[in-house]
């Protein structure tokens, strides 16, 4: 007679939200008429993205617990962390659904079973129908991302992170235009991912076979009693190698490029924002709640590998000339600054570590999905126009598209003002708290360099005169009109009046278990 | 003691040229037709005040006055207040200002007649006395150096006035920057005033230099002695002066000749209470004196340039009044003394010349006169009372006063004495040489006119101030030596002069200074007056005349020394900073941007070397995670 | 016969799987070698379950056989349609995507 | 208005301005000029207010406001003006309606509209406000940087032909300078929290912290690095000759004569107060810096070919002595130098107007391509003249006075240094004069000659119409014979307008004004500057 676990419904709320809206959407495919599908699926994902949201807010109140058996974690970095993930899986869903700037009424292909180029794909470019399986993906991959932050056991975490891979896998091969690049993204992902949760997998197994459990806790017990060894520290290196690929931190960041560029660029968006953020969650809950008493082992690990990720990504944007590539090397570049906030949480968590690193994911997620979703405005013949070129003297041709950008460019540079500079402030402060200013020295000269590329882009938008036959600006629709107001509103908000959602990550940044 | 009555409104003599200046500048074209008369008028105004003022003075028990305007500078320790000191010294020297000032300006009425620019030449002239009058007025060292640049700088403008012309322009710069160079001397001097005493103020530094090491009063002697060189166009900055006459010929008269070259002088003897704690700097004043005298008089043998001629004789004299007052008590009133008589024939010959040369289209070149004395005859009769009198001919007043300063060195009465009564003695040789010279091939031999000259004497408003400098020419030596005795008025400032033991009879000194200023005549008239006068310069000449016409190659040693040292380090610093300093910074970004493009190759786009890259980090991740643990 | 045997066992074969991704072209077998990694962690999830005395290890394996079909699943659809467009499955054809 | 308002409103209504310029319709570009210029006139009003409201004997810190603003980081939102902020308000105030004036046309002519140039200028005022108000150090810091935006867009946008370069350099710079500040700012918070439980960066707080000397030390640097570049000092210059000669005429006013200044203000503000130890530690190489700065810049000015670079190069030699002055230590010094940032604000300001006047006419940056112009405009040399007799510092301009109190004030500390440093004044007579010279003097001659069909001249009429070729010739005769001068009538060049005249004469006023009476301003900046001081020997135990 097995007694069943403990399961607080209302905690997992959120989580049941985002899934069971992901798998009313499978029916809905598979049971609502075509040409209502669209609407129908977008307010699905919707309402469970922004339900989920409101959900982990109401959440935010209650003290913290573990439920569903010991794995999950319900605290107040869960729930922040949750929160940031629907919330911007919410905006990307939004650029997922706009429908006005492609001639063809949407970004993702129709069918993707037809091979590119094919007649039958010709035939389908130019034809309205909209192939909506995107959303139940999404919503899985959300689902996943949020289960990931929470996760109080390896071997959820494990689940996760394939619930939150095999749907990004998907969507990453289905853009409309540009297929074959498409697909190479989601074949170059797929494989590199496969292959890296192996990694972590291996990972697990060491360590269970180190302490006897995946539990977070008890691994940490074993840790302070120094059970397990060369096993237990094998098993470490390797599960964060897998977080640290999902992280795209380098040297596990090759995917990102390649995969970013060739994205439907909405989907880049959002795994740009969300998979950073639950990637990050998840190795802060790992380092700290399971390995947090023997930091001591990973913290110069992790050291050497920030430089090397501010270093690489700052570098290698220099002369990128296609702005999706020079993004995906900035966020190289981020993830390094976001380590320097992992490092700014002292041993046993003490330090403004935890809360410095959700709000420079929060910012981060919000001011790239901004940009991606100013990329998509800028079209030519065949999709985006992502090449640098494309952008000269923009800002003659559409003032405010060129000024949003630039806000958020100077962001992601970190100029005050912005949120930008509210997350890197944030994380600089509790690094050099914990005495590591060297590395934030570093950091700094590194942002110098990365200030270097977004710059490029401002020279090349209003201080360049406008290239004949350039792209044409689209007019976005409802969607992308939200998310750019939103995303605009809160990158100056977070910038000049950051106090309230300091404190709220204040209060939030704890762990249990 | 404050002063008051009249004294108490002494400013007014700095503000009445200022307020003209600043009236013709800023009224412009609408102050064309009256612009002259008032900037002459501000200047006869301050002169009628200068002698009342002065009477005034001559009143008072202890003849000094202080005006205290207002505080200009007060921060810490340093307070300067802008104040006036009105004692016999700068009385004088308020009178010579003001006096010759006027007459140069009624003389400019005429001079300048047919000049667009009349106004702008009235409104600097003014300019200058205003300035001029500061420095000899001002109460501090400060003050003295605020009027010290002021001349300075009216001097450049009035040098440049024909700016048109490159090489006025490149003289005005040219005597600015020499004066700065001496600027430079008299400004580390106040500082090390202020940092020694904490004051800049005559009373202040005056009443406790005495408390000073030895040292420090002989930086500050020789700091002095540096601007004064700067500004009275002695060794080694003495370039600047000859190339100056590129101004108007009254500019000549009253700056370059009367009165702003003499500031030099006017300093020392200012700076009396220092320099009489210090030999070692007097020294040094002796000896650019001497040596000033020697290279001017013989650069003047050697100009056809009228203007150029009486440069050099400017920079002889003021070589003498250095060796006067290089000498101490003894010849401080005697180089005053031949400083007034050299502002009265001087500034008479150089208004002569300007008549000269208004009669000869604008011709320099003495070669192109002669015989000009019947053409010229009130020019003529001034011009040769100037001459006499500069020659130091018996009883005019060149020769009181340069008697004077012989006799003044002689009574030294050690070798160093001989020497520089003998050099003072030769160098009245030389200087009526070049003058005889200079007058014979002026007004007398052939007429060697250009073309299309038709030579005619000047209007009467320019010849009245030239008699009128004849006049002080001829009587002010015999005046300021014997019946008002200068001694007796500058006490207050030099105190008692010592009875003087006549080593020499003065008789005796008369006699050789005489003979000697013959024999330079005579030689003169062997040299130029029997011969026919070469129109064109005769180009194989002795070694000695090539380098007097070079001026003993002073312009040349500055170029090589400074001038094109300089552009070469400019050029060589243009060089660094650009390729240098702002080619590192541009290097640093260009290999940035090489290690960027490079490191990019690594991203080869085949999934297996990122497969092969995974696994070589997994590797090291592990590799590091284990060395850490295993200690 | 100890576990430790079973550990390297599985310890080769998941570098075995590794250095196949790093060598082999064909993405099928690439795949393949990602899947012989997977249950080189059964196969030591398995023994440990033994050294342990609990069964949590073994039902890790299951949990990591579905996730691997998934994994098949999604794995196979991307491989077939870069296949169909290209007529290769070679995964070194892939690579316009670089720098 | 309460009095502690008047620092928000200058920091507000500027800001406001700007939005509000921005927001006009595209050829509504006259409207943008007049409520800039009206604005910025508002401003000065309120800084004059604000001198008024100021007590010379009272509290170090004067019309304060402090808000809380981001709690978590302890960063307030707190204004104050002691003496020297002061009277960078006053510069400041008087500054911007004359560049807004003299820039009436600036951006007429380029394909940007005119309303965006407005609208950056008016934002730049708020920006410059805000950063010399702030006594909280973060929000210094963040006017710090964020003073970059609107300057970059105006050299990028409204600039010469190398302008993308010349932004991007000025930006990078800062920028760099900028982040390394940021480190010291955070590591002084943390040293707070360590020492006062929780941290603040209120200056006044921070200033009362004793920092252990090799934290100092690293701080310091920090923070000099980021002001060294602003200022500039050599080693950190050569983005100032290029941002200087790229930039549009109103922004380099701006550029020399405020932006630059907080690099100096900060030395005095917080290296001095804040890591009195360090300053003194690290004293002597800041005047090495300082004092061959003077004669290095000195040297390059001499050796440019073009005019705005000129003017830059001046501006770091004269950089060097406001550092003299505020290393050396001194009351006499340190005010003098911090009359020599609102002097040099001024007299540089007029130089770079006066040029700007005169490219406007001729079109062309290169010194070579002028000559004889003083023939032809002799209100545009007389104030050419002046300026320059200004920028070195002549007895009678305010700069002599500032000058001269940063030597004397140095020479009883730093002999040795104060006097290579006064070598520089010759260099500064010949690179002014030279200028001078070859633009003004000499015959008619370079771009502005009628013969040479030079391209339409900005804002200026033709000039005198016939036989323009002989009348060079014959001045060219003259010249080499008779000695007076040829009628100069070759030259196709206007004096200056009336607008001209309303920009140059305030500047000159100011500057002979100040020249001959500057104690008031004395009076305002001493208090503080000796506060500072004792700072700086107060921890001296």
């Amino acid at each position: 007679m097995i007694e069943a676990p403990d399961l607080s419904f209302a905690a997992l709320a959120p989580l049941l939200l985002v899934l069971g809206a992901a798998c009313a959407g499978v029916l809905v495919e598979a049971f609502v008429p075509r040409h209502v599908r669209h609407p129908v699926q977008v307010a699905l994902a919707l309402v469970g993205t922004v339900g989920a949201l409101v959900a982990t807010l109401l959440l935010a109140g209650e003290e913290d617990q573990v439920t569903a058996g010991g794995a999950l974690a319900v605290d107040g970095a869960a729930l922040f962390l949750q929160a940031t993930i629907a919330g911007l899986g919410a905006l990307s869903i939004l650029l997922f659904a706009e429908r006005g700037l492609d001639p063809a009424r949407s970004a993702f292909v129709t069918s993707a079973a037809v091979p590119a180029g094919s007649p039958r794909d010709r035939e389908l470019m130019v034809d309205t129908r909209v192939q909506t399986e995107v959303y139940p993906l999404a919503g899985f991959a959300i689902g996943g991302m949020m289960l990931f932050v929470a996760a109080n056991d390896l071997l959820v975490m494990f689940v996760a992170l394939e619930v939150l891979s095999l749907p990004l896998y998907l969507i990453s091969g289905m853009a409309r235009r540009r297929r074959l690049l498409s697909q190479e993204a989601a074949f170059k992902y797929f494989l590199l991912g496969a292959f890296a949760s192996a990694f972590f997998l291996y990972g697990l197994a060491l360590v269970y076979g180190a302490t006897g459990s995946v539990r977070l806790s008890d691994i940490r017990e074993a840790g302070v009693d120094g059970g397990g060894g060369v096993l237990l520290v094998l098993g470490l290196g390797l599960l964060i190698v897998g977080l640290l690929f999902k992280a795209s931190v380098a040297p596990f960041h090759t995917w990102t490029p390649d995969v970013y560029q060739g994205a439907p660029t909405p989907v880049t968006a959002f795994m740009a924002a969300c998979t950073k953020v639950a990637a990050f969650g998840a190795i802060l809950r790992l380092l700290y709640v399971a390995f947090g008493t023997a930091e001591w082992t990973w913290r110069p690990l992790v050291y050497a590998v920030a430089i090397v990720s501010m270093v690489v990504g700052a570098v290698l944007g220099l002369t990128q000339t296609d702005l999706k590539r020079m993004l995906a090397y900035s966020s190289v570049a981020h993830a390094g600054f976001l380590l320097t906030g992992v490092l700014g949480l002292g041993a046993g968590g003490e330090g403004s570590g935890l809360a410095a690193t959700m709000i420079y994911l929060l910012v981060y997620g919000l001011t790239t999905v901004g940009v991606f979703a100013v990329l998509t405005l800028v079209r030519d013949g065949d999709g985006e126009a992502s090449h640098l070129s494309q952008w000269a003297g923009l800002a003659a041709r559409s003032p405010l598209t060129a000024a949003v950008m630039a806000l958020f460019l100077l962001a992601l540079a970190g100029i005050p003002l912005t949120a930008g500079f509210t997350g890197k402030f944030a994380v600089f402060r509790a690094a050099i708290e914990q005495g590591a200013w060297p590395l934030v020295v570093v950091a700094l000269l590194a942002s110098a360099v990365a200030a270097f590329f977004y710059l490029r882009v401002i020279v090349l938008m209003y201080f360049s005169e406008p290239v004949a036959d350039g792209p044409t600006v689209g007019v976005p629709g409802v969607p992308t009109t939200v998310v750019l107001a939103i995303t605009a509103t809160a990158t100056v908000a977070l910038g000049v009046l950051p106090g309230a959602v300091l404190d709220l990550a204040g209060q939030a940044a704890r762990f249990v278990g | 003691m404050p002063a008051e009555g009249l004294l108490a409104a002494s400013w007014l003599l700095i503000a009445l040229p200022l307020a003209g200046a600043a009236v013709l500048l800023l009224g412009g074209r609408r102050t064309d037709r009256w612009g002259h008369l008032l900037g002459t008028a501000t200047v006869v105004a301050a002169f009628v005040l200068a002698v009342a003022c002065t009477v005034q003075l001559a009143g008072l028990e202890e003849r000094s006055a202080d005006v205290e305007l207002f505080t200009f500078i007060s921060s810490g320790q340093l307070d300067v207040t802008a104040g006036l000191l009105y004692d016999p010294l700068s009385a004088i020297f308020a009178l010579l200002i003001t006096g010759v000032g006027s007459l140069i300006h009624v003389y400019s009425i005429g001079y300048m007649a047919h000049d667009p620019a009349r106004r702008r030449f009235f409104a600097y002239l003014n300019l200058f006395v205003a300035a001029m009058l500061l420095l000899v007025l001002g109460n501090s060292f400060v003050a003295l150096y605020v009027g010290w640049e002021g001349v300075g700088l009216a001097s450049y403008l009035l040098i440049a006035f024909w700016y048109t012309r490159p090489a006025a322009a490149t003289a005005a710069k040219k005597a600015f920057i020499m004066n700065r160079v001496g600027d430079v001397g008299l400004a580390i001097a106040i500082f090390v005033m202020f940092a020694q005493l904490g004051t800049t103020s005559y009373a202040g530094v005056f009443g406790s230099v005495g408390t000073l090491a030895g040292g420090t009063i002989t930086a500050i002697g020789l700091l002095l002695l540096l601007g004064a060189c700067g500004k009275s166009g002695q060794f080694p900055l003495q370039a600047w002066l000859p190339d100056a006459m590129e101004g108007p010929t009254p500019v000549s008269a009253l700056i370059h000749a009367a009165t702003m070259v003499t500031a030099g002088v006017y300093l020392i003897a200012r700076s009396a209470p220092i320099y009489d704690l210090t030999p070692t700097a007097r020294a040094v004043v002796l000896a650019i004196g001497a040596l000033t005298l020697l290279i001017g008089a013989i650069a003047g043998c050697a100009y056809d340039d009228i203007k150029k001629v009486l440069a050099y004789s400017t920079v002889s004299q003021i070589g003498y009044m250095f060796l006067a007052v290089g000498l101490g008590p003894a010849g401080y009133v005697a180089g005053l003394a031949h400083l007034l008589a050299h502002g009265f024939f001087k500034a008479g010959l150089f208004l002569g010349a300007g008549s000269v040369m208004h009669a000869m289209n604008d011709g320099v070149d003495m070669r192109r006169f002669g015989a000009l004395w019947r053409k010229l005859p009130v020019t003529f009769g001034t011009f040769g009372l100037g001459y006499l009198a500069l020659i130091g001919f018996p009883f005019l007043s060149g020769y009181f006063t340069k008697d004077a300063i012989i006799e003044a060195a002689l009574d030294r009465d050690d070798v160093w004495g001989w020497v520089l009564g003998g050099v003072a003695v030769l160098g009245a040789g030389l200087t009526a040489f070049y003058m005889t010279r200079l007058m014979l091939m002026t007004f007398f031999g052939r007429a060697r006119w250009e073309d299309g000259v038709h030579p005619h004497e000047s209007p009467s408003v320019m010849t009245a101030p030239m008699v009128v400098l004849a006049v002080g020419s001829v009587f002010s030596g015999a005046l300021l030596v014997s019946v008002f005795p200068l001694s007796g008025w500058l006490e207050p400032v030099f105190g008692e002069p010592a009875e003087a033991a006549h080593v020499v009879a003065p008789a005796l000194i008369g006699l050789v200074v005489t003979v000697v200023m013959l024999l330079g005549v005579l030689a003169a008239w062997l040299f130029v007056g029997r011969r026919e006068v070469p129109v064109t310069a005769p180009a194989r000449v002795s070694p000695v005349t090539r380098a007097a016409r070079n001026a003993l190659y002073a312009d040349a040693v500055n170029e090589s020394l400074f001038m094109r040292p300089g552009q070469w380090l400019t050029r060589a610093l243009v060089w660094l900073d650009n390729r240098g300093v702002d080619g590192a910074v541009n290097g640093l970004a260009a290999g940035l941007g090489g290690t960027s493009s490079r490191l990019a190759r690594t991203q080869t786009g085949f999934v297996r070397s990122y497969a092969l890259g995974m696994l070589g980090g997994a590797v090291l991740v592990a590799g590091a995670l284990l060395a850490v643990t295993s200690g | 016969m100890t576990p430790a045997y079973y550990l390297v066992l599985a310890a080769i074969l998941f570098t075995i799987g590794a250095v196949g991704v790093l060598v082999r072209r064909n993405a099928i077998v690439v795949f393949m070698c990602v899947e012989l990694m997977l249950n080189a962690v059964n196969l030591t999830l398995i023994t440990f379950a033994r050294t342990t005395g609990t069964v949590d290890g073994q039902i890790m394996a299951l949990f990591v056989m579905v996730v691997a079909a998934a994994e098949v699943v999604v794995g196979l659809a991307i491989i077939m349609s870069i296949y169909r467009t290209r007529r290769s499955a070679s995964v070194d054809d892939a690579n316009l995507l670089k720098y | 208005m309460s009095a502690s308002l008047y620092l928000v409103a200058m920091i507000v209504i500027p800001a406001i301005g700007a939005a509000a310029v921005a927001a006009l319709p595209r050829e509504r570009g006259l409207l943008a000029k007049q409520v800039t210029l009206g604005v910025s006139l508002v401003v000065l009003l309120l800084a004059v207010l604000a001198t008024a409201a100021f007590d010379v004997d009272g509290d170090r810190f004067q019309l304060t406001t402090s808000v809380s603003w981001i709690p978590d980081f302890g960063a307030e939102f707190a204004l104050g003006v002691d003496g020297i902020a002061l009277v960078m308000l006053l510069l400041i105030g008087v500054l911007v309606p004359l560049v807004v004036t003299a820039s009436w046309h600036e951006a007429d002519a380029g394909p940007r509209p005119t309303r965006v140039f407005f609208a950056w200028l008016l934002l730049l005022e708020a920006m410059m406000v805000g950063v010399f108000v702030a006594t909280d150090v973060l929000l210094f810091y963040v006017f710090f940087e964020a003073m970059l935006v609107p300057m970059y867009f105006l050299i990028g946008s409204f600039g010469g032909p190398r302008r993308q370069y010349a932004a991007v350099k000025f930006f990078l710079y800062s920028l760099v300078g900028g982040l390394i500040m940021l480190a010291a700012v955070i590591g002084l918070y943390v040293v707070s929290t360590s020492q006062l439980g929780e941290g603040t960066f209120a200056f006044d707080a921070l200033r009362q912290l004793d920092i252990d000397p090799e934290v100092q030390k690293l701080l310091f640097l920090g923070f000099f690095v980021a002001f060294a570049i602003k200022a500039p000092l050599v080693p950190f210059h050569t983005w100032l000759p290029d941002s200087g000669a790229e930039a549009p005429i109103g922004g380099a006013v701006l550029l020399v004569g405020v932006l630059d200044k907080v690099g100096t203000f900060g030395f005095l503000r917080y290296c001095l107060p804040l890591f009195p130890d360090a300053s003194r530690f690290f004293a002597p190489f800041v005047l090495v810096l300082a004092v061959v700065g003077i004669l290095y810049a000195a040297l390059l000015a001499m050796g440019q070919t073009d005019m705005k670079r000129l003017v830059s190069y001046t501006s770091i030699s004269h950089f060097g002595f406001i550092a003299l002055g505020i290393f050396a230590f001194t009351t006499e010094a340190g005010t003098g130098a911090v009359l020599y940032m609102v002097n040099h604000g001024l007299a540089t300001g007029l130089l770079f107007i006066v040029v700007g006047m005169l490219i406007g006419r001729g079109g062309s940056r290169q010194i070579g391509d002028y000559g004889g112009v003083a023939a032809k405009a002799p209100l545009l040399a007389g104030a050419f003249l002046v300026a320059g007799l200004a920028s070195l510092a002549l007895p009678g301009t305010n700069s002599f006075v500032s000058e001269f109190l940063v030597l004397i004030g140095s020479f009883p500390e730093r002999p040795v240094f104060t006097i290579v440093a006064t070598v520089g004044i010759i260099l500064a007579a010949l690179y002014i004069l030279l200028m001078y010279q070859r633009t003004m003097h000499g015959p008619p001659r370079g771009v502005l000659l009628q013969q040479d069909p030079a391209e339409p001249l900005s804002g200026t009429g033709t000039g005198t119409g016939t036989g323009t070729g002989t009348g060079g010739a014959t001045a060219a005769s003259a010249t080499a014979t008779a000695t007076r001068p040829a009628a100069p009538g070759t030259l196709r060049v206007l004096d200056l307008s009336r607008r001209e005249l309303a920009v140059v004469a305030p500047l000159i006023a100011l500057i002979i004004g100040l020249g001959v009476y500057p104690q008031p301003l004395l009076d305002l900046i001493e208090p503080a500057v000796s506060a500072t001081i004792s700072d700086l020997g107060g921890t001296d135990r």
